[in-house]
């Protein structure tokens, strides 16, 4: 980590997430300049949120460990975090790139020691939580959060709260005359990694998201596995914490459906699957799972985990798009649908419901230059010579094994680019 | 070393000054850590603070820093010094936040941070700057094995950010499968259109690179050396031969199809016209896109029967997916019906993932494609047509459909070398009595494919297979981590995939080889501990020939010489001290890291007597996983015993036994050993750390023995990052099984 | 399934398919169906259909004609549009069914006596003749379309609503009598009947 | 959008006088008045097939119908919106002119049939076809209504019944098919307490098939009338003549088969609006209830 200086000749990776990341790892370790941007407080993405990764079940938080060793130990890069881009212009070898930097209200200064966060009252939404559960005004993002900073709430900013933590910080960390700066760096190649966002499920109507509080998401779901998250690592159902005995997963939650994303998401079927088996761990034979499909898409070598939960007595298989979900005893939710394998029709009850909502792709309009193509899923096409590469799940919907090759890959096509600079300029 | 000069600094900051006695810190640096220099400062990390440090190397000499403050994972911007050894005590994350603010506990809490300062003097004592070795190669050209889509986009990738390329094929041309293409998808949106092969324009391209040569009938004889030096003798079919040298190498071999006469029950073998994808493809193609039965007559019926052979247990069939055979279906079927015919599409999941799977399902819909949910039970290829029999799973009925053609989605077989570890393995479960796995890997070992690299490293002669013989990264996070450094594996070799996925690939495992080669020319150490310019050496007079490092490097990193004697690769080498671990006579260390530095650290904690009531247990923790968790325990402000003296190791399969038994010998009352997921689906970044530690620790018993010793004193666990609760709590039960079973009798 | 049907499935089994495409509103939206099943889920009389919509377009693909076209299914479509809102694909299923339902009548296919057919019958014919619907005629009719009879036991059920409803103004007996209707009633048949020659005229033959 | 200077009325066949829905006729003629919303009806219009012609009439022969009064009404009144109260009609027409735009096989076969009349429709060229709700909500608006009102209807609680077709296939921009909340709105706007989450909201009252399978239908009735009752209301509101009918109409034959003691008034928007505004509960058409919405006219005699 050290203060890059941007030419044309530095990568801009725009997003901190596992695309991102590795994008501006893997650049950096070839020798180049990198500027790393990320909108949050903290890099690590969505991965960062997860509890496992399917199909290993291994832990998300331990390959992130690297990847932070590789940036600390990498003077290559300048990561700038709460920096969102405005506007990119020029062409390959030579763009430019525009953003606004959030304040922080906390300098580098800061140690993580916490005692801001002890003094201050206010308390909001958690984002890291998908508001699950609240944070304090002054706050670290998460145990893993890096650059290991807190961030003071713009809520909390002008309040007595706010001079209390500036009264509490014995550093002189806390500098609530912060504003927003608006930057702009020439760089010679683009690498577009911001990732997605999980489908606003209250849009599929049907299923009741915004009516049911036992109607919950996929990511969610994943929050509560987690000891520090909402539920203290229970699986814990929102109207009445009790635990549930009899979960159901919708498949294709706003994905495959013309009425909200076309594309499939990929990445949902294995999550189900996998979310099966924090089940099975957790709950035993005490909670069964009913997982709704219209086709399973464990590809490839992936197959073997789907083979394995089909084994599992507590698993059933619905070939059935839900159609709708309605209200049923006391706090439970009743998905009425067909089985369409023989026609079967069915109203279940169930105690608690996960949509497998999908993939939203977050490549901004108006921000890249006209000449990049991105279709009609809102994701960048590929154009070798275009000099603005998507990485990850701005190219397409894709796991994190999947994320990560596809940003190694746009990692050459950039170095292409400003290779092809440097034997110009000599 | 005589111009060394330790300066140790303390922090008084984020509570540390208000909760220990900094003063008696500077004390015990000085005193027993031989600090040349040792000064207290409220704020380290500020600018000022660092500063101050700054100053002391660059007026007083200091050559190495002790840091006791934060851990050694926080404020890494600020503790930044070029040039100057680094050991870090961690008071804040591993002391005051684990321990309770009360009086009772101000005493075992300072002597924990005593010790820690003492460990951090004492490592650092022992601590060299390391410098890159002096024989790195310097060779940046880069080995792109097998022609094929993966190969020649590897090979053009590297070539046009500037890399010279040498690509080898060993046909008589390149292009692979998808030369034989008829049409494909694009792999741009809109995707529900099919488009002509490109895949001449991409030979032509490569042709007339300029960075690219080109080597046809040709095939890897011997490649020996590292990465940046890899001399690799290429044969042609001719028998002459050209030996080059590379820096590193991308194997991209391909797949090779499954034999559809496994599977009469669908038709294999029974007639001409059963077909896999492939020859149906190639029927098409030299057609111009009429669809033709053997017998030349026009096929108006065509049924293809999706994952033959595949996704089944069953002997003989394939347990994976391949990926590619939905797809690949929908845009046949859909030249069946360009020329006017009928195609049904028989599967059971339709897997066309993504944005353009969907796209892809769709279009073919669109074309009048029908698609039926079943599963097919047999075809029959008696007297006219064929019929294949099977269960609509929709309509749930048996039934049949009458078919000119019949179109088998079998599934890929990776074109890999043979597997390094077979011998291997089967000696294991020879040793473990399991004659089924042993016949099975025999068998495996007979019918094994022939090299393809033809590896001179000790551990085979190719690229270690992840599962069912494919060349995968055995990690989510690292898809391009590799257990032969330098060699990258792409396209269905790897994983099965189709196209668009093996163009993906192919980018990303050049980008791999030329940041392999790049970073071998400055004796970096590549993935997980990279940059890293330390690599082991050993003391050949110490050392007894038992192959034991050899025989146990995770990356096939050491060869032997004539006399067995170690050959050290480090451009190979990951420098997780596997092999130091493994030395009987503690002869292989590097520069910062060795038997000493760890050895002494254990030695230099204060060890109270037996009647003390104060136990020691000392802690070496993965530095990866265990130890962030620690740190993480303290954030979140979990206490733990304040008898835990706790070291962090570059890898458990580092962990050298002459630790444990130094320990034992100098009073330690109990040994906790913390590493990663071991076994099939084993989390350790250097492959068989955690395992190679626990079977060392399952011997130590017969040490503990000898010194009468209760065996529970030294314990193994798997632990995983997210485990800051339950490592905590192993501490405390330890501290707990000491008080039961007493104090160790060691103690002086 | 019997032998006879195994033929059956044979000889039509893409035919069918071509057939709804070419002759059945909407039809050529049948082959974009997945199979997920919303739109049977999606049915205030589900249970009612003995093959629900998704099933019917399975069985369209699998050249069940006479079972489909024959099947009661789509004449339990109330026109609720749910499938129609919720199908994943777009599938206009609701005019699918009413195509369905009135290529299986043109055919001569449908099932005798289906009582929403004999009831739409009516309904049409009203507004051939008048432009505009009688329902008092329409109610009428209904309760004798199985004889004077069983048409008196229904007019005595529904007698109650009658008079209820002439009761609120909302029914007048003077319907049966001319009642509402349009001026240019002859032009409107002229217009039907065009209409209905052209659509005659884009019936291709198949399976006859 | 403001209020246009006219609509082209469809009022529907059983939108007439002394027809099913002659108190919507007569309570939407007093809300118009109390809005100001004028209204020419076009002329010698027919019937648009409605969602059971299908039986009798193949997609042409119906499209023909709709495309009859999209002409008339073109002829008439040139290219004001066509307003229809009726969702069947208001769908039908709106079918009739997106299928003209799309489908050339229909827009070839409607105008053959049309030109034995002299008529023709053309694609592009043919005026919006609209519910009346469309209109209070996106001409006039909520508010405005809300700030007209002389007599809020306080005291009552209405469930919202806004059916299937004033919502599905189309509905009302913005609103959502399963849960559309405009009709609650509309409630609240004249000084009623809507039920919240009223459960049968969009559910089926099975339309024509009431008259073909009755056993059904009142089946279907039943639930949406129980859920009416288990949300405290005390007549339910409906912007649809056949969802009126259907749900009013059958409750004695409903208690009959099921042994329950249904009587709860189902009464249009129109009228729910035409009193709070002030009219007589005559005016209102109050008087065509089959089971009389009491609490309703004791405010429009107030």
């Amino acid at each position: 980590m050290s203060e890059v200086i941007a030419t044309n000749q530095a990568i801009m990776v725009v997003g901190g997430g596992i695309s991102g990341l590795t994008a501006a790892l893997e650049a950096a370790e070839c020798g180049k300049q990198v500027i790393l941007l990320e909108k949050s407080p903290s890099v690590g993405g969505r991965v960062g949120q997860l509890h496992k990764y399917f199909p290993k079940l291994c832990i998300p938080t331990c390959g992130l460990e690297i990847q932070y060793r590789r940036l600390k130990a990498n003077k290559n890069v300048r990561l700038i975090t709460m920096a969102e881009v405005t506007e990119v212009t020029g062409e390959a070898g030579n763009f430019t790139v525009n953003f606004k930097i959030a304040p922080r209200y906390v300098n580098e200064n800061c140690t993580a020691c916490g005692e801001c966060e002890k003094v201050v009252v206010a308390e909001f939404p958690d984002e890291f939580n998908y508001g699950m559960k609240s944070r304090k005004g002054a706050y670290l993002v998460s145990n893993m959060a890096y650059p290991q900073r807190y961030v003071i709430d713009p809520r909390i900013v002008n309040t007595e709260d706010g001079e209390k933590a500036k009264a509490a910080c014995k550093y002189g960390a806390v500098d609530l005359d912060m504003a927003e700066q608006n930057m702009s760096l020439n760089v010679g190649a683009v690498i577009w990694a911001t990732g997605w966002k999980p489908y606003d499920a209250a849009k599929i109507q049907p299923y009741g998201y915004d009516r049911y509080s036992n109607v919950i998401t996929n990511v969610e779901f994943e929050r509560m596995l987690d000891p520090f998250g909402p539920t203290g690592g229970r699986i814990l159902r929102p109207s009445d914490n009790q635990v549930p005995k009899n979960i159901a997963f919708i498949q294709c939650a706003g994905s495959r459906d013309q009425n909200h994303l076309k594309h499939c998401s990929r990445i949902c079927c294995m999550a189900s699957l996998k979310h099966t088996t924090y089940i099975r761990d957790q709950l035993g034979d005490e909670c069964k799972s009913s997982i709704y499909y219209i086709d399973i898409r464990a590809i490839d070598r992936i197959d073997d985990f789907h083979r394995k939960v089909k084994e599992d007595p507590n698993v059933t298989f619905i070939k059935s798009k839900v159609a709708n979900v309605v209200a049923g005893n006391g706090d439970n939710v009743v998905l009425k649908g067909v089985d369409t394998e023989g026609y079967n029709r069915y109203a279940n009850e169930h105690d608690l419901v996960v949509l497998a909502t999908g993939m939203e792709s977050t490549v901004p309009a108006n921000v890249l230059p006209t000449n990049i193509s991105i279709n009609e899923h809102n994701f960048i096409d590929l154009d070798s010579d275009c000099g603005i590469y998507g990485a990850g799940c701005s190219s397409d919907a894709l796991d994190v094994n999947r994320a990560a090759q596809n940003a190694t890959a746009a990692v050459l096509r950039a170095i292409q680019v400003v290779n092809r600079v440097a034997g110009q300029e000599g | 070393m005589a111009d060394m000069k330790i300066g140790a600094y303390i922090c008084q900051g984020c509570g540390i000054g208000e909760r220990l006695d900094t003063a008696q810190l500077v004390n015990v640096a000085k005193r027993e850590g031989k600090a040349a220099v040792a000064r207290e400062h409220e704020f380290l990390c500020n600018a000022e603070g660092v500063q101050m440090i700054q100053d002391d190397i660059n007026n007083d000499g200091v050559t190495h820093l002790v840091i006791a403050g934060c851990s050694r994972r926080a404020k890494t911007e600020a503790f930044n010094f070029e040039g100057v050894a680094l050991s870090r005590a961690n008071l804040r994350e591993g002391v005051i936040w684990v321990r309770p603010a009360t009086d009772e506990a101000a005493e075992t809490t300072q002597e924990m941070a005593d010790d820690y300062v003492r460990m951090a003097c004492a490592e650092a004592k022992y601590m060299k700057m390391p410098s890159a070795s002096g024989e790195q190669g310097l060779v940046r050209d880069i080995l792109v094995v097998g022609g094929g889509i993966s190969g020649m986009t590897a090979a053009l990738e590297a070539a046009k950010a500037g890399y010279k390329v040498e690509l080898v094929e060993k046909t008589g041309a390149l292009g692979g499968v998808s030369a034989e293409m008829y049409k494909k998808f694009p792999y741009k949106a809109p995707y529900n259109v099919l488009v002509d092969n490109t895949t001449n324009e991409l030979i032509e391209a490569v042709n007339a690179n300029g960075n690219i040569t080109v080597y046809l009938n040709t095939t890897v004889a011997k490649t020996d050396g590292a990465p940046g030096r890899f001399e690799v003798s290429l044969a042609t079919e001719s028998g002459s031969s050209k030996d080059v040298m590379v820096g590193a190498i991308v194997q991209a071999t391909g797949f090779n199809q499954y034999d559809i006469n496994k599977l009469p029950e669908l038709g294999g073998g029974k007639s001409q016209d059963v077909m896999d994808q492939l020859t149906f493809e190639k029927m098409v193609k030299a057609n111009g896109g009429a669809i033709k039965k053997a017998d030349g007559s026009e096929a108006r019926n065509v049924v293809f029967v999706q994952c033959a052979g595949q996704r089944s247990e069953q002997e003989g069939h394939l347990p994976y997916c391949s990926g590619h055979c939905c797809m690949t279906s929908i845009k046949q079927a859909r030249y069946v019906k360009d020329a006017g015919g009928d195609a049904t599409v028989i599967f059971d999941d339709l897997r066309t993932p993504g944005a353009d799977g969907e796209d892809v399902y769709r279009g073919g819909q669109e074309a009048g494609v029908a698609f039926s949910k079943g599963k097919v039970n047999s075809v029959e290829a008696g007297g006219q047509g064929l019929k294949v029999n099977y269960n609509d799973k929709i309509l749930a009925e048996d039934t049949y459909i009458d078919a000119d053609i019949v179109v088998l989605a079998t599934g890929m077989l990776p074109a890999s070398g043979p597997n390094p570890y077979l011998a291997q393995d089967i000696e294991t479960a020879g040793n473990e009595e399991n004659t089924a796995l042993v016949e099975k890997l025999k068998a495996e070992q007979e019918n094994a494919p022939v090299s393809v690299l033809n590896l001179q490293y000790r551990q085979g002669s190719d690229v270690p297979h992840l599962k069912s013989g494919f060349t995968d990264s055995h990690f989510i996070c690292f898809p391009y981590e590799t257990r032969r450094t330098g060699i990258y594996t792409a396209g269905p070799v790897r994983r099965p995939m189709d196209a668009h996925q093996a163009i993906e690939d192919a980018t990303g495992a050049a980008l791999k080889a030329i940041q392999a080669s790049e970073n071998a020319a400055l004796g970096r150490a590549a993935h997980p501990r990279s940059g890293d310019l330390s690599y082991p050496t050993f003391r050949k007079e110490g050392c007894t020939q038992c192959k034991r490092c050899t025989v146990e490097c995770p990356f096939g990193a050491i060869n032997e010489d004539e006399k067995g004697y170690p050959v050290y690769n480090e451009a190979r080498c990951r420098r997780c001290g596997t092999c130091m671990g493994a030395c009987p006579v503690r002869v292989i260390s590097f520069e910062n890291y060795s038997v000493e530095t760890i050895g002494q650290q254990l030695k230099a904690v204060d060890m109270p007597d037996e009647f003390s009531e104060k136990p020691r247990l000392l802690i070496m923790a993965c530095e990866n996983d265990a130890y962030p968790a620690l740190d993480m325990a303290g954030m979140s402000r979990q206490e733990y015993s304040a008898y835990a003296r706790i070291i962090p190791v570059r890898c458990l399969g580092s962990v050298n036994t002459i630790w444990i038994t130094d320990a034992l010998n100098s009073g330690y009352d109990g040994v906790i050993l913390l590493g990663c997921q071991k076994g099939e689906n084993y989390q350790c970044h250097f492959v068989k750390g955690s395992e190679i530690a626990h079977n060392r620790m399952s011997k130590i018993d017969d040490t503990l023995e000898q010194l009468n010793m209760e065996k529970e004193r030294v314990q193994t666990y798997e632990v995983s990052i997210a485990d800051i609760h339950r490592i905590p709590q192993i501490i405390n039960d330890m501290e707990k099984l000491i008080a039961e079973i007493g104090m160790s009798p060691f103690k002086f | 399934m019997s032998n006879m049907n195994q033929a059956m499935v044979q000889k039509y089994r893409s035919d069918f398919l071509k057939e709804v495409e070419a002759n059945v509103e909407e039809g050529h939206w049948v082959k974009m169906c997945m199979q997920c099943g919303v739109c049977s889920g999606s049915c205030p009389l589900g249970p009612y259909w003995e093959h629900p919509p998704q099933e019917l377009f399975m069985m369209i693909r699998a050249g069940k004609r006479e079972e489909v076209l024959s099947t009661e299914s789509m004449w339990m479509c109330t026109s609720c549009y749910n499938c129609m809102a919720r199908c994943p694909r777009g599938l206009p299923i609701t005019h699918i069914m009413h195509g369905l339902a009135s290529y299986a009548k043109r055919l001569g296919l449908s099932p005798k006596r289906q009582v929403t057919e004999q009831f739409g019958q009516m309904f049409w014919d009203s507004i051939v003749k008048n432009g505009r619907v009688n329902e008092l005629k329409i109610g009428v009719g209904l309760y004798f379309k199985d004889g004077i009879a069983q048409g008196i036991k229904n007019a005595m059920a529904g007698r109650e609503l009658g008079m209820a409803m002439m009761k609120s103004k909302r029914l007048s007996p003077m319907e049966y009598f001319g009642g509402h209707k349009c001026k240019d009633t002859s032009g409107i048949a002229k217009m039907l009947k065009k209409a209905e020659e052209f659509e005659a005229e884009h019936i291709a033959k198949f399976g006859e | 959008m403001a209020k246009k200077e006219f609509y082209s009325f469809y009022p529907g066949c059983s939108s007439q006088s002394k027809a099913s829905a002659d108190n919507f006729l007569r309570s939407s003629n007093a809300m118009c008045d109390a809005l100001d919303i004028k209204l020419k009806e076009i002329d010698d219009w027919n019937c648009c097939g409605a969602s059971i012609g299908y039986a009798g009439g193949s997609e042409i022969p119906r499209l023909s119908l709709s495309a009859r009064n999209i002409a008339l009404s073109q002829q008439q009144h040139g290219n004001a919106d066509i307003v229809a109260p009726c969702a069947a009609c208001w769908i039908s027409t709106r079918e009739a002119k997106e299928r003209v735009e799309h489908s050339p096989k229909a827009s070839q076969g409607v105008n053959a049939a049309l030109s034995e009349i002299g008529l023709k429709v053309e694609a592009n060229a043919m005026p919006e076809a609209r519910h009346m709700v469309e209109v209070l909500i996106e001409d006039i608006g909520l508010d405005t209504i809300a700030n007209g009102i002389s007599k809020p209807l306080e005291g009552i609680k209405i469930a919202g019944y806004v059916g299937c077709q004033t919502n599905r296939p189309f509905g009302i921009a913005g609103e959502s098919y399963e849960n559309p909340v405009y009709l609650d709105h509309m409630i609240e706007a004249c000084g009623a307490k809507a039920v919240d989450n009223y459960e049968k909201k969009v559910s089926c009252c099975s339309g024509a098939l009431m008259f073909s399978e009755p056993e059904k239908g009142h089946a279907l009735v039943k639930e949406i009338i129980e859920a009416a009752y288990d949300g405290g209301a005390d007549m339910i509101v409906t912007p649809c003549q056949l969802c009126q009918m259907n749900v009013e109409s059958y409750q004695r034959n409903i208690n009959k088969t099921f042994g329950t003691k249904f009587n709860i008034p189902v009464v249009y928007y129109t009228q729910l609006i035409a009193v709070a505004y002030g009219k007589s509960s005559q005016e209102a058409a109050l008087d065509g209830q089959m089971i009389r919405a009491s609490k309703l006219e004791d405010i429009a005699n107030k």
